[in-house]
């Protein structure tokens, strides 16, 4: 029994419903005239809106990611998958994401940040790994008001919070105060994981018949439209309006991710696909395992295990509950995996099977509620080639004489930029992260980068978070250039060779040329930067509209890079030893 | 002299990992009559007679700025008057 | 000595513990799951630090009620050796076999780092490898290891020497008299909320955690061959 | 069908470190006639009739044994009974 009626599809078209989700005027009707022939109803339109997201499609950078270096001899696994793959030798590799939630952290910091940390971390051991280590970037306003402090000390918080609770160490990170921020604060967090090649996974859904199980927390009407919140800018006047509230359960994602990684080593044989359910959840994670396999799936919502009552199949197909997964397992076994979960109390449900029409079927109550071609969904989304112009202020900036800063006394200069928050120890900040736990950590957070080792060899992996806003805000293609080459220069300094970077591109409107230039240039420096060291992208992540009533941050694409230490023995940390010890500045 | 006591709770659309906990463990326990546990918090107030504002007015905003974070929680409060002693 | 780590779901310094043992003191250890309801053939048994049951409610509430922990107390009262840290003492607190209780930190965030811990009582069977009086460079980890115990209690333990370390330069949670570990009148269960298991290699910072392993292996198989 | 309202605070004797906190908190606000707060744990419970032991019974086990630690908190609970709707 409903209890709304919902909009039938000619209401959705006549009242431009589907404007209100974010599709322009032209891709409803590409999704009606060009691919489906017929209206969408609500629940389609609703299926289209959040794949087609920025969020979810990449539709506006996707040309710009294209500029990346990708390959490389290392590489096993570069961007499409939930996260990339990169070899170690002795049959083991790194695995490695990074992952912004601003929007959701400037709604409810605690749970945004929270809930940021237990997705990243879904990413890493969807691809098999075990997790080992995060690590964050952070941006904030200045701390001259309690809102700044507040939204500080509650990202911290939740961080920590996910973090610590579930056994992951938090082994470092950067942080940094600008005015730019104030009002749309920066959080991304980044995971890395370690795995054996031989269990390295893919997200798909393959096999006439196969069956589509469901796994982990069960799915209430949290976040509903969260991936084209992501893609919207904020303004004071729509404050009441957020509500994409999730909340993190840490406790579950525990149980999730043993059990998930039990089901990869020792399922190999029924295990035919994985992948977590993220931004636009059930919608975006069963099409892409379908539409990446030439498969096509049928769902049964009924079957999906729900927290509240009378949930629409829009609610349920656009949920961003927290701590789910969906995997492909080989018919006949759905009572294995069952069996597998129960143990650590968690529940597998069966909802749905493997087709190969390629078509995407959902079934409610018996009726059918959605029937898309799952390519046109997971993949079709068109893509805008978006223009740029230089903004006015590179112009003037250009114009300007060099600055030669008068130092009088360098002694109290020096003191006063130490006084910078910015600068200044992190220490009562990481301090209330357990960067220990699983005792790996030969490197915590203080020095230049992280170092863990790699138990049962005397390798070990170098890891680290950089990003100089300021240079990109003078000059985006040397600032994405500076930005990969400081996270070089800390891996190298603690005793690691750089292997690849992972990406957090956070910028403005992209519909404004000048924050589009600003994007396009600076991965021409990120680009350069990570050919000249050979070390490609291998994953990342896009988070445009970051707006407060019209002003955009500064370009500020955060590079996490993960090395290679051969040695333990090469470990080095950036303290001062030993009185008497001779100091050398090395480089220009 | 007022006495408030104030309960904040989440909104019914919100997971509640920790009530779900408990609830697990009641059941463990035996005791599989407990059909639904819900954890919030619970704030025993002192406040003082003010002169330029009620205590409603007090209360109302601590909740809205500080107990609850309103985007998740929702919240209501008991106000008993306490005859003063001196 | 073969020993038993206790998995509870949501325990995650388990793997700590494990190669503490494994590699650190180069004994047997086991993994146990909280469902399990016998502890046959183990000669100790370590809890272990993490988030058991998220530590909703309160830390260690609710593992008390695992199967697990009617063997782990059978096992205590036959005076065979018992130990938790971080979680695993507060889970010891919960069920009883150890005094007092864990409260907050008293500045609410959760800490870690490495502190110096004094050693109250060499004369027990988990710290006689130690010096009496001797300062550790263990880490803390932990968002609720401020020790209570009331006026009574606290005397109580006083004269049974049964605080055995406690934090030496700074406390760094709030605890009544800078408890940082505490052991039971018959002296074969301990907890601390410090993670000695964190400090066995030199590679990580400290090996101070190892002569806690030391004792207790040197001292308790000694105890069951008089047996 | 029973609504159970439990309320769980720490013991007078006992600091409350995060009723402190907030307290701290609220004065920064400018509200001075806030006196003392204590802050604890709230829980809305919803029981089914049992067969063999009252729901006092079940209610008080539950709070002695898991949702309060009697070392340093206390507890109260109100009942209410609710009336079927088949
Ligand atoms: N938000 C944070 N989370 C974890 N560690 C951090 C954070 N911010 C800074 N750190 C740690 O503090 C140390 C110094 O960081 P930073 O001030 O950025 O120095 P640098 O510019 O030399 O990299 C690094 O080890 C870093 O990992």
């Amino acid at each position: 029994m409903k209890t709304i009626q919902e909009p039938t599809a000619e209401a959705v078209k006549e009242q431009r419903i589907y404007a209100e989700w974010g599709l322009t005027d032209e891709e409803y009707r590409m999704i009606s005239e060009d691919i489906l022939g017929r209206l969408p109803n609500y629940t389609e339109t609703g299926l289209f809106s959040v794949m087609w997201s920025e969020h979810c499609s990449y539709k506006n950078s996707k040309p710009v990611l294209r500029k990346f270096p990708t390959s490389g001899p290392q590489v096993l696994q570069g961007p499409g998958e939930g996260a990339g793959i990169v070899d170690i030798g002795d049959g083991q590799a790194v695995v490695f994401k990074a992952e912004s939630h601003n929007h959701p952290s400037a709604v409810e910091p605690y749970e945004g940040a929270a809930t940021g940390v237990g997705g990243i971390i879904r990413d890493i051991f969807s691809m098999g790994a075990r997790p080992i280590a995060l690590l964050d970037s952070l941006r904030f306003g200045e701390l001259d008001n309690e809102r700044t402090k507040y939204l500080l000390e509650e990202v911290v918080a939740g961080i920590g919070g996910y973090g610590n609770c579930i056994g992951i160490p938090t082994v470092g990170g950067e942080i940094g105060f600008d005015p730019v921020y104030k009002g749309n604060p920066l959080v991304n967090a980044m995971c890395v994981g370690l795995i054996d090649h031989k269990d390295i996974q893919k997200g798909q859904a393959k096999g006439v018949g196969n069956s589509i199980m469901y796994v982990g927390a069960k799915t209430g009407r949290d976040g509903i439209h969260g991936a084209t919140f992501a893609s919207e800018e904020f303004s004071d006047e729509e404050e009441s309006e957020r509500s994409a509230v999730q909340v993190g359960d840490p406790f579950m994602e525990k149980l999730l991710m043993e059990a998930c990684l039990e089901l990869i080593q020792n399922y190999q044989d029924i295990l035919i696909g994985i992948q977590d359910m993220g931004a636009a959840g059930l919608v975006s994670s069963s099409s892409e395992m379908a539409s990446k396999a030439g498969s096509g799936m049928v769902l049964n919502l009924d079957d999906v295990p729900q927290r509240e009552t009378n949930m629409t199949p829009y609610e349920m197909m656009l949920s961003e509950s927290q701590e789910r997964m969906l995997i492909c397992v080989k018919k006949g076994s759905e009572d294995r995996v069952k069996e597998l979960f129960s143990k650590y109390e968690l529940d597998a449900v069966n909802i749905g099977q493997v087709t190969d029409d390629g078509q995407y079927r959902l079934f409610h109550k018996g009726e059918p509620v959605a029937d898309l071609p799952v390519d046109a969904l997971a993949e079709e989304a068109p893509v805008y080639h978006k223009p740029y112009t230089e903004p006015e202020r590179i112009k003037r900036f250009k114009e300007m004489k060099t600055f030669e800063p008068a130092i009088e006394d360098a002694g109290e200069t020096l003191k006063q930029l130490l006084q910078q928050p910015t600068i200044a120890s992190k220490k009562s900040i990481f301090e209330t992260y357990d960067s220990m736990v699983r005792t790996n950590t030969v490197v915590g957070p203080g020095s230049d980068a992280a170092v863990l080792r790699i138990r049962g060899t005397q390798k070990g992996l170098a890891m680290t978070t950089d990003c100089n806003a300021r240079y990109l805000y003078l000059n985006p293609e040397r600032g994405g250039q500076l930005a990969v080459a400081e996270a070089a220069r800390n891996i190298v300094a603690s005793g690691g060779e750089p292997l690849a970077i992972t990406d957090c591109l956070n910028y403005g409107n992209p519909d404004k040329p000048e924050v589009f230039w600003e994007l396009w240039t600076s991965a021409d420096g990120i680009s350069k930067a990570c050919e000249t060291l050979g070390t490609p992208v291998i994953s990342g992540n896009v988070s445009l509209y970051n707006e407060t009533n019209g002003e955009a941050i500064y370009p500020t694409p955060m590079i996490g890079m993960v090395g290679l230490v051969k040695e333990l023995a090469h470990v080095t940390t950036s303290d001062f030893k030993q009185i008497g010890d001779k100091i050398f500045v090395v480089g220009e | 002299m007022y006495n408030v006591k104030v309960y904040v709770t989440y909104k019914e659309s919100i997971l509640d990992p920790q009530g779900e906990a408990v609830r697990g463990a009641v059941h463990r326990m035996g005791f599989d009559e407990i059909e639904d546990i819900r954890m919030g918090k619970y704030f025993e107030i002192k406040v003082a007679k003010q002169a330029d504002r009620t205590v409603e007015e007090t209360i109302e905003t601590i909740c809205d700025k500080l107990l609850a974070n309103v985007v998740m929680e929702s919240y209501r409060y008991e106000i008993e008057a306490v005859k003063e002693t001196v | 000595m073969r020993f038993a780590v206790i998995q509870f779901p949501g325990s995650n310094c388990d793997v700590d513990l494990l190669h503490a043992i494994r590699d650190g003191v180069g004994e047997e250890a086991e993994y146990v799951s909280h469902t399990e309801t016998s502890l046959e053939g183990f000669d100790g048994v370590l809890l272990p630090g993490g988030f058991s049951y998220g530590d909703y409610l309160r830390s260690g509430a609710i593992s008390r009620f695992s199967n697990v922990m009617n063997e782990v107390r059978r096992f205590a009262e036959e005076g065979k050796p018992v130990f938790g840290t971080c979680n695993g003492f507060q889970i010891l607190v919960e069920a009883g076999l150890l005094p007092g209780a864990l409260q907050r930190n008293k500045h609410l965030h959760f800490i870690c780092k490495s502190v110096q811990l004094k050693v109250e009582n060499n004369q027990t069977n988990f710290t006689s490898l130690y010096e009496q009086g001797e300062q550790l460079t263990i880490p803390v980890a932990h968002g609720e290891g401020s020790y209570y115990c009331d006026p009574e209690t606290l005397e109580e333990l006083k004269n049974n020497n049964q605080i055995v370390f406690t934090y030496a330069s700074e406390n760094p949670n709030g605890s009544v008299a800078d408890i940082a570990g505490v052991i039971n009148k018959q002296g074969n269960v301990l907890g601390m909320m410090p993670h000695p298991e964190r400090a066995t290699e030199e590679l990580l910072g400290s090996s101070d955690g190892l002569r806690f392993f030391q004792s207790m292996i040197k001292n308790f198989v000694k105890e069951t061959a008089n047996v």
